[in-house]
């Protein structure tokens, strides 16, 4: 089994309402020191392989199918036994 | 009696609960802005559906940490009526006031449609017009109403009759044991995903949703009389 | 210094051209202006003489439609036209397209798309009450449509994502699918809202010295030549920056600080700065009102440090609105907005030259007559042939067609279509019911929106049918009217007035100008025989892709007055026992 | 500058329909060697102090408060410089 960690997160230019969203809240909590937020995405898939370069082409794959919208994201992940 | 609609930034269902109110009981009700921190005027607070927060981070997340929320506990505890329904009840859940926690539909989509719910206990101020077994149609609008409670939580829920409907033979969320709303231990707050605001009159689809508003006035009339 | 071409550079390699000017349309900035335009200037001139902002090639055709009747408040022309409905209100109402966003990135193309015509709405003074939507995609069985299904998928989820956080209920629209939309899928919307007649707003910048504000949204770096990148062809060639993140949250927050900003009575204009951004707000609300604006780039509050005065006038972030205020009344808009979390900051004024002169500080960047921009732009009036197709599709006899074998059979195979069956799968993610004045659903002809506090209520609906305008353009034009207005009555409504969304292949080929010229004219026939002007409208070019044309596809929105709601009627048979009758030609 | 690097996930006992959605289109599209995904969030949270210290007792309180849901997710972080 073989674990891939991936972070989905938005390219730099584009909008992130969310995380301007939770740097005001986090403001009117107090936490004056905040100065920015980005909010993206942690996925944790496991497959059934042993053969580390097939899963690295084939999580690639699923990343630029489905995982990720590579219009406005960008992902990384690695590869972890599991 | 008088009623209060919470409003944050993003609600939308404000307006709804304040026409539910007019129409089905005639009585007053205020909107109150979210910076509010003192609710002590009103014997029933709704907290309303919407997008509180464009629902970012978390349904209800942000709401849940506002000041008036500090004023709803308060009026909690002193047994005012309080109802959150839809980002209502997220934002309940959220805030503590009531167990567990609501995740995405299972379907991965918002759905929207008149569904019908079963009334588990009619022994609550917001359920006294209705019987127990009676089934009712109400709306679903939403996307993240798929409650969750961990087992001792749901245990405890059942145990003390805490849960108050539940989806009738269809589960359009994937909701544990198919819980559509739930009172807390003292039956003065309640929390669900479908909204009576918006069945409330024949031309809408249904009517089934004014026995909460009457209830919750007849429950109050007897504890003035009391 | 910045690193942008001079502008003779811009002459001599002819840089002009990548911004979609060609060169006699440069020619013309040349001999307007009496000199070279620098970079800011030529990205101005390129997004406003742009066909998306300019309707070079279908200002002719348009002006055909029939505008005015006694009913009509606002025609063509504002954000969104406006039309009494007696006791003192009116109704706003217009359909847009976001096409070619869509085609790239499906949710957030449809959701700014949404977001965008809500903006439209509300800039008027009136409180949206209702979304439709008309969507076109390629063919979603099998598996080689994997990617039709994707768009669909998204595009709905898109349409839902944005109006459900706002909380404007989706009330209707309509869904075709067929090979001919599979590179060009359509995504029109459209905004219904309500008003008083004393509460309409307008985009005008007028009041010389007036303070003109930015508000809502910051400028980012987003959909920087959007405009002109929806009038090009193939959009998946294109730069990818061009995609916008629509943020619902803080148009809801918009939505209600400028409705609240308007009733102060203390607005003079405002408007969306939609397509092209803060360049087509400021052009065109000091082409309105025949003054000139001074904006200092410095002051546009920014999302990135280090924007230029191009990017900041080009950029097409969402969200964002430019308002003239009273002088002195700027207060008013500065506490409104902050209770609502947002900005609203002084960027310029109104002036009495005629010009746009951008600074950055003292530093004059830009300078342009505002009429060159709007008034003196190209306008085409391209040939037009009659296709050779319409030899065969009208000499075409439909009774050669056998009748089927098996009726039955037939009729599963209809139902099943994807184009004929249940819709449920789309509207059942709207939520349709929010504002709690939805009393037809969407399920039956067109919805229809009950208005509190009179018996009254609007009949709304969209329609099209692209295949139909393929094969006669003028009949078809005229069709689409009389099937928006047929569902409309069905409802129980009297049809009131149009809005309509043109989108068609690119006008520069004689063919497909001739199928938007005769059906244009065959909905003006319908729109007068009906007596519903046509009120706002939106014009889609240019969606065609390897040399496939979609078909020729106008989509009418329309809205119709209910005088009680008793009278409303829905789809359903009723009872057993009922008569079923048949009624027409 | 620090930033906090924040990974909020679902607790083990709790069902993630997201992942489920996600696995079943992945083995649609064909990736019948994921056995399973979940789906969290990642945080990109920019505090402007120098005190990794504060900046650790800091960020704690901001995901028990508003940041995560401890009733159904736990986080952890890293604090690099930016
Ligand atoms: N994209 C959509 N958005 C909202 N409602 C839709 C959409 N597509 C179809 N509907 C609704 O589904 C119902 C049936 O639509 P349709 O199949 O186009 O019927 P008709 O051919 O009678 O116009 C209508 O009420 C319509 O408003």
């Amino acid at each position: 089994m073989i674990l891939a960690r991936i972070h989905v997160t938005l390219k730099a230019s584009v909008l992130d309402p969310q995380g301007t969203a939770v740097t005001k809240s986090l403001h009117a909590l107090g936490y004056d020191e905040v100065t920015d937020v980005r909010i993206g995405k942690f996925l944790e898939v496991k497959v059934d392989t042993t053969d580390r370069a097939v899963a690295e082409e084939r999580i690639t794959e699923m990343c630029e199918k489905l995982l990720s919208n590579t219009v406005i994201e960008k992902y990384e992940f690695q590869l972890v036994e599991a | 009696m008088k009623f209060a609609v919470l409003v944050f930034p993003g609600s939308n269902c404000d307006i709804d609960a304040v026409k539910a109110v007019e129409d089905v009981l005639q009585q007053p009700v205020d909107t109150v802005w979210h910076h509010t921190d003192d609710l002590s005027d009103y014997d029933c607070i709704i907290v309303p559906g919407g997008f509180s927060y464009g629902d970012y981070l978390r349904c209800g997340a942000m709401a849940s940490l506002s000041p008036v929320m500090e004023a709803v506990k308060r009026e909690a505890e002193k047994g005012k009526f309080i109802i959150g329904i839809c980002n209502g009840f997220q934002i309940l859940t959220e805030t503590g006031l009531l167990p567990g926690a609501l995740r995405h539909n299972n379907t991965m989509q918002f759905r929207c449609e008149i569904t019908p719910l079963v009334v588990e206990n009619a022994d609550t101020p917001f359920t006294l017009d209705y019987q127990k077994g009676d089934v009712v149609n109400i709306p679903i609008a939403h996307g993240e109403g798929n409650y969750y409670a961990d087992e001792a939580t749901l245990a405890r829920l059942n145990a003390n009759n805490q849960v108050v409907f539940r989806y009738h033979e269809c589960d359009p969320n994937g909701s544990i044991e198919r819980i559509a709303g739930i009172c807390n231990e003292a039956r003065n707050v309640l929390g669900m995903m479908p909204h009576p605001e918006r069945a409330v009159h024949d031309l809408l689809g249904s009517a089934d949703g004014k026995a909460l508003f009457t209830s919750i006035l007849k429950a109050w009339e007897g504890r003035q009389r009391a | 210094m910045r690193n942008e071409p001079t502008p003779q550079q811009i002459a001599e390699e002819k840089i002009y051209r990548t911004f979609g000017l060609n060169d006699e349309e440069y020619n013309k900035v040349v001999t307007l202006m009496g000199r070279q335009p620098n970079y800011v200037e030529t990205g101005i001139y390129s997004v406003m003489w742009s066909e998306h902002c300019s309707y070079k090639s279908s200002r002719p055709v348009l002006k055909k439609f029939p505008t005015q009747a006694p009913h009509v408040l606002q025609g063509p022309g504002e954000n969104a036209g406006i039309i009494d409905i007696g006791d003192n209100l009116a109704v706003s109402f217009k359909i847009e397209s976001h096409n070619h966003p869509s085609a790239i990135e499906p949710y957030q193309g449809a959701a700014t798309g949404v977001g965008g015509i809500i903006r439209d709405v509300f800039t008027m003074g009136a409180r949206p009450i209702a979304l439709l939507n008309s969507l076109r995609f390629g063919e979603i069985e099998g598996a080689e449509n994997a990617h039709n299904r994707y768009l669909f998928g998204n595009v709905v989820a898109g349409i839902a994502g944005y109006g459900n956080c706002i909380g404007i209920p989706t009330v209707g629209g309509e869904v075709v699918f067929d090979d001919r939309y599979k590179y060009n899928p359509l995504v029109n919307a459209m905004c219904v809202g309500l008003l008083t007649h004393d509460e309409i707003a307008k985009g005008t910048a007028s009041g010389v010295g007036n303070p003109v504000l930015a508000v809502g949204a910051r400028t980012g770096r987003d959909g920087i030549h959007g405009a002109t990148f929806a009038s090009v062809e193939d959009p998946h060639t294109k730069e990818r920056s061009a995609v916008q993140v629509g943020d619902p949250f803080m148009e809801k927050l918009l939505l209600e600080a400028c409705l609240e900003l308007i009733a102060t009575g203390a607005v003079v204009g405002i408007q969306d700065m939609g397509a092209a951004g803060l360049t087509s707000s400021s052009s065109e609300m000091a082409a309105r009102a025949g003054s000139g604006l001074e904006l200092d780039m410095l002051k546009v509050p920014r999302r990135e440090e280090g924007m230029t005065p191009y990017e900041l006038m080009l950029s097409e972030s969402q969200e964002r609105m430019l308002v003239v205020m009273e002088k002195g009344k700027e207060h008013i808009a500065e506490e409104i907005f902050k209770k609502w979390n947002l900005e609203a900051t002084v960027i310029g004024r109104v002036t009495e030259d005629g010009m746009l002169r951008l600074k950055e500080g003292d530093e004059t960047v830009a300078e342009i007559e505002v009429t060159t921009l709007v008034d003196d732009a190209p306008v085409y009036h391209r040939p037009s042939a009659r296709p050779k197709y319409l030899d065969e599709t009208l000499a075409f006899d439909p009774s050669t067609i056998s009748q089927p074998e098996n009726y039955t059979e037939t009729l599963h195979t209809l139902l099943r279509t994807p184009t004929i069956a249940s819709k449920e799968y789309v509207y059942s993610q709207y939520d349709y019911m929010v504002r709690t004045s939805t009393i037809v659903r969407p399920g039956s002809d067109a919805a229809i929106v009950s208005i509190r506090g009179t018996r009254k209520a609007l009949a709304m609906c969209t329609d099209g049918n692209g295949r139909y305008v393929y094969l006669n353009p003028r009949r078809g034009g005229q069709h689409a009217i009389a099937e928006a207005a047929r569902n409309v009555v069905c409802s129980g409504g009297k049809p009131l007035a149009v809005t309509d969304c043109l989108n068609y292949s690119s006008p520069e080929k004689p063919e497909i100008f001739y199928q938007f010229e005769e059906s244009c004219a065959g909905m003006s026939e319908a729109c007068v025989a009906l007596a519903t002007p046509v009120i706002s409208g939106n014009v889609s070019l240019y969606n065609q892709t390897n040399d496939l044309d979609i078909y020729p596809t106008p989509i009418i929105g329309m809205v119709g007055l209910v005088d009680d709601i008793d009278h409303i009627t829905t789809q359903e048979f009723k009872t057993a026992g009922n008569h079923i009758l048949l009624v027409g030609p």
